[in-house]
């Protein structure tokens, strides 16, 4: 068993570790990214290996989609910069890329070394996680830490999503505020691109609900549930079917700060009902965490859509 | 009523709804502001009274499977600073940061309001989190906040600055992030207190802290690594200036705080101190000479930035040390706080006036303010008594953090950290008086001004500074506020 | 109450100063009536305490900042010298500092911080520890500052740019010797006369010299000097209030409490410092008087004169004989009287008739009378002749010398005497004896009451000032002239005499 | 039973390794774009289902059965529209990057 | 039988790793992408095989979502090599070349 | 397993490093978020790896929260930085910040 495990692992690290030097070391950006994304794909992999799947499906969705797309459409958009030369464009000559590397090795090799003289046998809090899992009635133990021991990272979390989205628009020009996100995409009517934007978003839709529906039990949540409806929202959006929603609207705004206002006013009320924030009534866990959940998934879905189509750049309709 | 939890839920709670309320976002103020700074205020008097740290367990569940919130002197202190400063900051900016139009809603006046409470609501969380994975978020969201707010007036030349801020808080923020990683794998937990208890000195909890301390370094811009603040700071508008200068780059600060001397006092070596001691002199020496070398006033507060957060290193080889050698305790760390607190009312005060000025003149270049002072009084005079602070001299706030900082390494015998002090002193009356100077020249050069001010908005850079002024006539109240749950690395030192 | 007594001395200067920060331009008979009443108060307060603490009374007040650093108010006999001088003085000040300025611009301004100025002054005569000395001493600094460069235009800016430099680069020694004695021996009040034994001499020798070095930057100790005579600039209310209210005095007078009340005169003998200082202050005395020699400004030259003469305060203290420091502690007051009463009649010569250099003085004693008396009586006295004050200084100090066996000292003095009357007599030959250059003023001037005379308000102060500087020569055998009172502070708080 | 299942799965999975190396063989050997896309697309779809199809016998139920073949489908979807778009983008660009970055 | 599963996903990896040589050499922006297209498959199946060795079967769903997604960074990349960045290559007017 | 773990905690750490070179040589903005990227997921191995130690074959799930929520705090700051090089390009023409930027002339206001 173990040997080929081992195997796996010694061929999936140094792809992980080519890839990763790939995307930093290629000549063209490009190349880069399209490491990265393999490099994405690779770690989801590692996660699987790991055996952490609710990881996996974030890093799937988040790390092989979502940002790779976002890099790509930069990478179209940005203005055709010569050929990078090391040295033209103010990037360093070679004795300060070398005292670069050597200081990266070091640290490295330090973080290397920290991680050899982790203490064994390793602490963690598995065991108290597990003790402590029946009371909330989840069966799933990485949203019992998101949304109700560790509720509080993710509600400061989905408020640094939101607040990321804010930024995105602060870059909105002065005319074009509350435009609408994205350039209008066109495209043949009968074409590959619609066709794929009309299978998949349902499909997503049922992938993405089976996600969030899971979540409480098995793998699965919201984050990962929100990502892949963003994707597909997105996939439809640049096959021309449907367009970004203008920046202005108020149920737009409404669904953004949904999810975290009712995770926030679930929280306040906890200081009634549960007699702490962010507590919960004890015979009613799973159904406040599932309605938490409902509505983080559509924020998320529709925050993270909107921050992958960036600042407005179209008057509002 | 839990006022830690309400310090924290408040401001994004202000957050969440100026979205959806648009071009009504700043009407929101009124309700957020005052409520936040009563907040503030009774989480003092709840910690005062109490009289030791006020802990709270989120949702029940304590550490360290849960989160808890603590709050003691020096964090109640440091939140009623930053709503003291917030409330001013927003007043200020309700002239600036208003619809033009009655139907239509502009963007930066929609935005300002929930950046400005989510960066409040960061704040706090930062100054009440106990623990250190949700200390990363609360930084995040902190950089978040903070970087829409450099570029919020779509000037070009503010994209690459927070561009450059953005990048060098998601390194900080990042390296950070490795030593929580290590401490977990270390310690199975990411709780202050509980991590106090567990952290021995070995290879782990090195790294761990050397990571952190380098992350949280670049956060608050200490030299070398302060490439990043003056372009940011002073690009900035002015309200948010203040803000950033006054209030965000102590956040990092004060986890270092909380780092060596809550969580890892154990593993502290005093060469570590030593070390950020001397990164702190340059940035005093070297900081305080680029603000006397620059042309604009916002470039020249913002260099000062760099240079008084130098000041703030020195506490760390010099706490401690043996008690008969000072006959008060913990004069260097009081004596550190202290000068945080001042400097956050004086320099917020200072990008205020800036602003102001820059708004009514229409450029701040130094050598074209001849005769403001005739022009607008009170917000010079309010530039000079938060020099005063800065400037380490009787009677204000940033004096007595000098005297506790410089009497203290006298008295330990490290007489060589007085003289960067006391020099960076003399630098920085260089650059304030640089400042003023041109300010009080007289009427030959008569200043046309733009726009008037209104006394209203004048006054309240006038508050600030005169705020930093009296917390050095009457430090004894935040002295004994500071004793509340006290670290005994903080009496005993580091290491 | 009686405790609170200090404090309400402060707080007459002070809350005059910040009412009229907030007074409108326009609003100039409330500003100078506050300010009156404020100077007024403070003397009367003063009168009193002059009589309490001379029946042996102690006013104390402290007011804790933070451990180890405490503001302590104390009024002992020495500080009661000093803030009789500077009330009495700040009183004369403002009367012609009101009719100096007129309606000039930007007088809430002027008038807030010299106000805040003698607040400063005041803290400094009063304080009983060390820091709190410091505190006010800053803060007088501080508050000097926009007066020096009140008229805005670039020589006053320069000369602000000057004074900030040179009186911060002190403040930044004087604090690092303030905070290495105390973190060798804790807070340092003054009751106890010196404190330091047992501390490293060395330490004490270069705390000595950073002490003194500082504090010598505002008393204009050669080399520390060069601000003063280019701060002449200022209006002269403002040189009036550098040379012989605040400023300088306050460098002195640090200086005096540094040798008493820090180190001791015994433990400054001791340390072989007194003669170092003694030669210092002899080196300034003399130094000034040949500068002043060489000056055609008449305020330049009064500068330089103040270099010289203030410089026989600290060699007063530095003698350590009990005549000579009698002498030096005499002269704090004498040379006030005397130096203002120069500066008033200087500024009423620039104001009225514009004259500004030694030569166009000629025949000006004609022109203003009263004015030129008054300057003929203090300038006498500067050169120490009997019986105005300077010489009663003068003579303690030759007294002092010889008790010490410093013989040389009377050849400074007599030096000095001899300079003083060297830059100060050709100045009273040409306004009695030459005719004036100009012909005739204007005629609505020699039309007016006073004749060529400023108004009253530019008047009166010199002429009060300068039989102050008589009577305190005519009568200093009294028990409450400036003579009697520094004799019973030698004689009661050192035990000396 | 269970040992044929196995044997199914073994058969089928190797099979669809050989696919996926045929694929690569052809990414890396292929002379031109279009000839390598073709090879690619192919053999890697092949390959996944095949494997897909070793797996079926091992899946829980008829839903996770349901999933796996989903997971074909949708990887078939992908490679088809993929291989058109980007085949289309390499007739039209002759081999030129986007983005304007050059090749290489 | 779980070793052989294990095996047989390394072997995919390794095959497919030839993948990240093509990503590296191009020559064009084409085989880049279709390169990552390989390996995004190649993935896929090694998440099943390993799901089905490790007996998890939630890692399935990683392999739903690696598929669903599959096509996403391709369409981001034709979109941007379209003249107006927001084209279809199928239109002739976005041809950019 | 624990084999497994410590390689992939090394493995992160690695990571780290490369994506700090990237973050420090490369002078394009979009590399040097794409580094970022790399360093913040080497950050997330090791913390898996720290799961993995933790809890062999189940994995600690606490860790596993918080690289979720890393990832997700990742994405935003990515987005941002995204943004923020669009309109910095769009706006100057520069991809790259040049090593010593002029200072940021905070002159004309031109309104909200």
């Amino acid at each position: 068993m173990n040997g080929a495990w081992l195997l796996l692992d010694l061929v999936l690290v140094p792809m992980i570790l080519a890839a990763a030097l790939c995307a930093v070391g290629a000549r063209a950006q490009f190349t880069g990214i399209v490491f990265y994304i393999v490099y994405g794909l690779l770690l989801a992999l590692a996660w699987v290996r790991l055996g952490a799947e609710n990881v996996a499906l974030a890093e799937a969705a988040i790390g092989a989609g979502l940002t790779g797309v976002l890099l790509l459409g930069a990478l179209a958009r940005l203005p055709a910069a010569a050929p990078a030369e090391p040295g033209a464009d103010g990037s360093p000559g070679t004795a300060l890329r070398l005292a670069a590397a050597i200081l990266c090795a070091a640290l490295a090799l330090g973080l290397g070394a920290a991680v050899l003289a982790l203490p064994e046998p390793a602490p963690g809090l598995a065991d108290v996680a597990a003790a402590h899992l029946p009371a909330t009635g989840l069966g799933n133990p990485v949203t019992a830490v998101l949304l109700v021991w560790r509720g509080y990272d993710t509600l400061l979390e989905v408020v640094v999503l939101l607040l990321a989205l804010l930024g995105v628009w602060s870059l909105t020009p002065d005319p074009l505020w509350g435009g609408v996100p994205g350039p209008r995409h066109r495209t043949r009517p009968e074409g590959v691109l619609v066709f794929l934007g009309r299978v998949l978003p349902p499909a997503g839709l049922l992938v993405g609900a089976h996600v969030f529906w899971a979540g409480a039990d098995r793998p699965g949540g919201a984050f990962q549930a929100g990502t892949i409806l963003a994707a597909v929202w997105l996939l439809a959006i640049m096959a021309g079917l449907t367009d970004a929603p203008a920046v202005r609207g108020l149920a737009l705004r409404l669904v953004l700060v949904g999810g975290p206002a009712v995770f926030l006013g679930v929280g306040l009320a906890g200081l009634a009902t549960a007699g702490a924030f962010l507590g919960y009534p004890p015979d009613f866990v799973k159904p406040l965490v599932v309605l938490v959940e409902a509505a983080l998934t559509l924020s998320i879905a529709v925050t993270l859509g909107l921050l992958v189509a960036g600042a407005p750049e179209r008057p509002p309709r | 009523m839990p006022w830690v939890v309400m310090a924290v839920a408040l401001p994004f709670a202000g957050m969440l709804l100026a979205l959806p309320l648009g071009r009504h976002a700043h009407r929101l103020a009124w309700a957020v502001l005052p409520s936040g700074l009563a907040v503030s205020v009774l989480l003092v008097v709840q910690v005062w009274r109490g009289g030791e740290t006020v802990a709270y367990a989120i949702g029940g569940f304590a550490p360290p499977l849960g989160i808890a919130l603590r709050a003691d002197g020096l964090s109640a202190l440091l939140v009623l600073t930053t709503a003291l400063v917030v409330c001013a900051t927003g007043l200020f900016a309700l002239a600036e940061f208003r619809p033009p139009s009655a139907e239509r809603e502009a963007r930066a006046s929609v935005l300002f309001w929930p950046l400005l409470f989510a960066l409040w609501g960061a704040l706090n969380a930062a100054f009440l989190g106990g623990d250190l994975f949700n200390l990363y978020v609360a930084l995040e969201l902190l950089t978040l906040a903070a970087v829409p707010l450099v570029s919020l007036e779509g000037k070009p030349e503010t994209f690459a600055a927070a561009l450059r801020y953005l990048l060098f808080a998601l390194l900080g923020s990042v390296l950070y992030l490795v030593g929580v990683a290590l401490l977990y794998g270390a310690y199975g937990t990411l709780d202050i207190a509980l991590l106090a208890g567990a952290a021995r000195s070995e290879p782990a909890a090195w790294a761990a802290g050397a990571l952190m301390t380098a992350g949280l370094l670049a956060k608050t811009a200490l030299f070398p690594l302060h490439l990043w603040l003056p372009p940011a700071h002073a690009g900035a508008p002015a309200a948010a200036s203040a803000v950033l200068s006054g209030l965000v780059v102590k956040a990092s600060f004060y986890l270092l705080v909380r780092l060596w001397f809550d969580a890892l006092p154990a593993v502290a070596h005093p060469e570590a101190a030593t070390l950020l001691a001397a990164l702190g002199t340059a940035a005093i020496l070297f900081g305080s000479v680029l603000a006397l070398r620059q042309e604009r006033l916002k470039l020249a507060v913002a260099y000062s930035t760099m240079a008084q957060l130098g000041y703030l290193f020195l506490m760390f080889p010099l706490t401690g040390g043996p008690t008969e050698a000072q006959p008060w305790s913990a004069g260097a760390w009081n004596g550190g706080i202290l000068h945080a607190i001042s400097h956050a009312f004086a320099k917020s005060a200072m990008f205020l006036a800036a602003g102001l000025i820059l708004e009514a003149v229409g450029h701040d270049r130094i050598a074209g303010l001849g005769g403001i002072g005739r022009a607008l009084p009170m917000t010079v005079f309010a530039f000079g008594l938060a020099g005063l602070s800065l400037m380490g001299l009787p009677p204000s706030g940033g004096f007595i953090a000098k005297w506790l900082l410089v009497t203290t390494a006298l008295a330990s015998g490290q007489w060589w950290w007085a003289v960067p002090m006391l020099a960076g002193g003399l630098l920085a009356a260089g650059y304030v008086f640089r400042v003023l100077n041109p300010a009080l020249a007289g009427a030959d050069e008569p200043v046309a001004l733009r726009r008037p001010v209104p006394r209203r908005r004048q006054a309240i850079p006038l508050v600030l500074a005169l705020l930093s002024v009296l917390l050095g006539l009457l430090p004894l109240g935040p002295y004994r506020l500071l004793w509340v749950g006290r670290p005994t690395a903080a009496e005993e030192g580091l290491g | 109450m009686t405790a609170l007594l200090p404090l309400l001395i402060l707080l007459t200067s002070l809350v005059p100063a910040v009412v009229i920060f907030f007074l409108p331009e326009r609003a100039w008979r409330m500003r100078s009536a506050i300010n009156l009443a404020g100077a007024g108060a403070k003397l009367g307060l003063v009168m009193y305490m002059l009589d309490r603490v001379a029946a042996g009374a102690l006013y104390e007040f402290g007011f804790p900042l933070v451990a180890g650093l405490d503001l302590l108010l104390r009024v002992d006999a020495l500080a009661l010298l000093f803030v009789t001088l500077s009330a009495f003085l700040w009183l004369l000040t403002t009367i012609f500092a009101i009719a100096y300025l007129g309606h000039g611009p930007n007088q809430s301004r002027f008038f807030g911080f010299f106000s805040l100025c003698v607040f400063a002054t005041t803290g400094i005569a009063l304080s009983g520890s060390l820091i709190t000395f410091f505190v006010f001493y800053e803060l007088l600094t501080l508050s000097t500052w926009p007066l020096v460069v009140h008229r805005g235009d670039a020589p006053s800016l320069a000369a602000g740019r000057l004074y900030l430099a040179y009186t911060l680069g002190g403040s930044a020694a004087l604090l690092l010797g303030i905070l290495w004695l105390e973190g060798l021996v804790g807070p340092i009040e003054f009751t106890v006369h010196g404190s330091l034994a047992g501390v490293d001499p060395g330490t004490l020798r270069v705390c000595f010299l950073l002490l003194v070095g500082g504090l010598g930057v505002k008393a204009a100790l050669v080399p520390l000097h060069a601000w003063l005579p280019t701060a002449m600039v200022a209006p002269a209310p403002v040189s009036a209030l550098l040379h012989a209210v605040a400023v300088v005095k306050a460098g002195a007078f640090g200086i005096l409490r540094v040798v008493f009340d820090v180190y001791g005169i015994g433990l400054v003998q001791g340390l072989g410092l007194g003669l170092p200082l003694a030669v210092a202050a002899s080196a300034t005395i003399l130094y000034g008087s040949l500068r002043a020699l060489a000056q055609s400004d008449i305020k330049r030259r009064l500068a330089f004169s103040t270099v010289s003469q203030v410089s026989y305060i600290a060699l007063g203290a530095a003698l350590a004989g009990p005549a000579a420091v009698v002498g030096g502690l005499v002269h704090l007051v004498h040379q006030g009287l005397m130096k203002i009463t120069l500066f008033f009649c200087a500024g009423a010569l620039a104001e009225t008739l514009h004259i500004h250099r030694v030569e166009e003085l000629d025949g000006a004693g004609r022109r203003m009378p009263l004015t030129m008396l008054a300057f003929s009586v203090a300038a006498l006295g500067m050169i120490g002749v009997p019986p105005v004050a300077g010489f009663i200084s003068k003579w303690y100090l030759g007294t002092g010398a010889l008790q010490a066996g410093q013989v040389w000292v009377i050849f400074v003095l007599a030096g000095s005497s001899l300079l003083n009357a060297a830059y100060f007599l050709p100045l009273l030959y040409r306004a009695w004896f030459l005719p004036a250059a100009g012909g005739a003023a204007g005629p609505d001037r020699a039309a007016a009451p006073l004749g060529e005379e400023a108004e009253w308000g530019l008047v009166l102060p010199p002429l009060v000032t300068a039989a102050a500087a008589l009577g305190a020569g005519l009568f200093a055998a009294v028990a409450f002239s400036p003579l009697g009172w520094a004799r019973l502070i030698v004689a009661r708080d050192y035990g000396l005499w | 039973m269970r040992l044929a299942l196995d044997l199914f799965t073994v058969l089928a999975v190797s099979a669809g390794a050989f696919f996926f190396l045929a694929g690569t063989v052809g990414l890396l050997r292929f002379p031109d774009v279009l000839t390598r896309l073709h090879a690619l697309t192919k053999a890697d779809n092949l390959g996944l289902g095949l494997i897909v199809l070793g797996l079926l016998p091992r899946a829980e139920g008829p839903l996770a059965a349901l999933k796996l073949l989903a997971v074909w489908l949708f990887a078939l979807l992908a490679a088809a529209t993929v291989a058109q778009l980007v085949a289309r983008v390499a007739l039209r660009r002759n081999g030129r990057s986007p983005g304007g970055s050059a090749a290489g | 039988m779980a070793e052989f599963l294990v095996a047989a996903a390394a072997f995919l990896l390794i095959t497919v790793a030839a993948g990240l040589v093509r990503i590296l050499q191009g020559p064009t922006a084409a085989d880049r992408m279709m390169a990552a297209q390989l390996l995004g498959t190649g993935g896929i199946a090694v998440v099943l095989l390993l799901a089905a060795a490790a007996e998890r079967p939630a890692a399935v769903d990683v392999a739903l979502v690696l598929a669903l997604l599959a096509a996403f960074a391709a369409v981001a990349f034709v979109k941007g090599a379209t003249s107006s960045g927001s084209g279809d290559p199928e239109l002739p007017e976005d041809d950019r070349g | 397993m624990t084999d497994a773990a410590t390689l992939y905690g090394l493995c992160g750490a690695a990571l780290v490093g490369i994506g700090l070179y990237g973050l420090i040589v490369q002078a394009p903005l979009l590399r040097k978020i794409l580094a970022f990227n790399l360093i913040g997921s080497g950050v997330f191995l090791l913390l898996g790896a720290i799961a993995e130690r933790a809890a062999p074959g189940r994995g600690d799930p606490v860790p596993h929260a918080l690289i979720i929520t890393g990832i997700v705090v990742a994405l935003s700051a990515t987005a941002l930085a995204v943004a923020l090089l669009l309109r910095l390009a769009g706006a100057t023409g520069r991809s790259t910040l040049s090593p010593e930027p002029p200072p940021p002339a905070p002159g004309e206001r031109n309104g909200g």
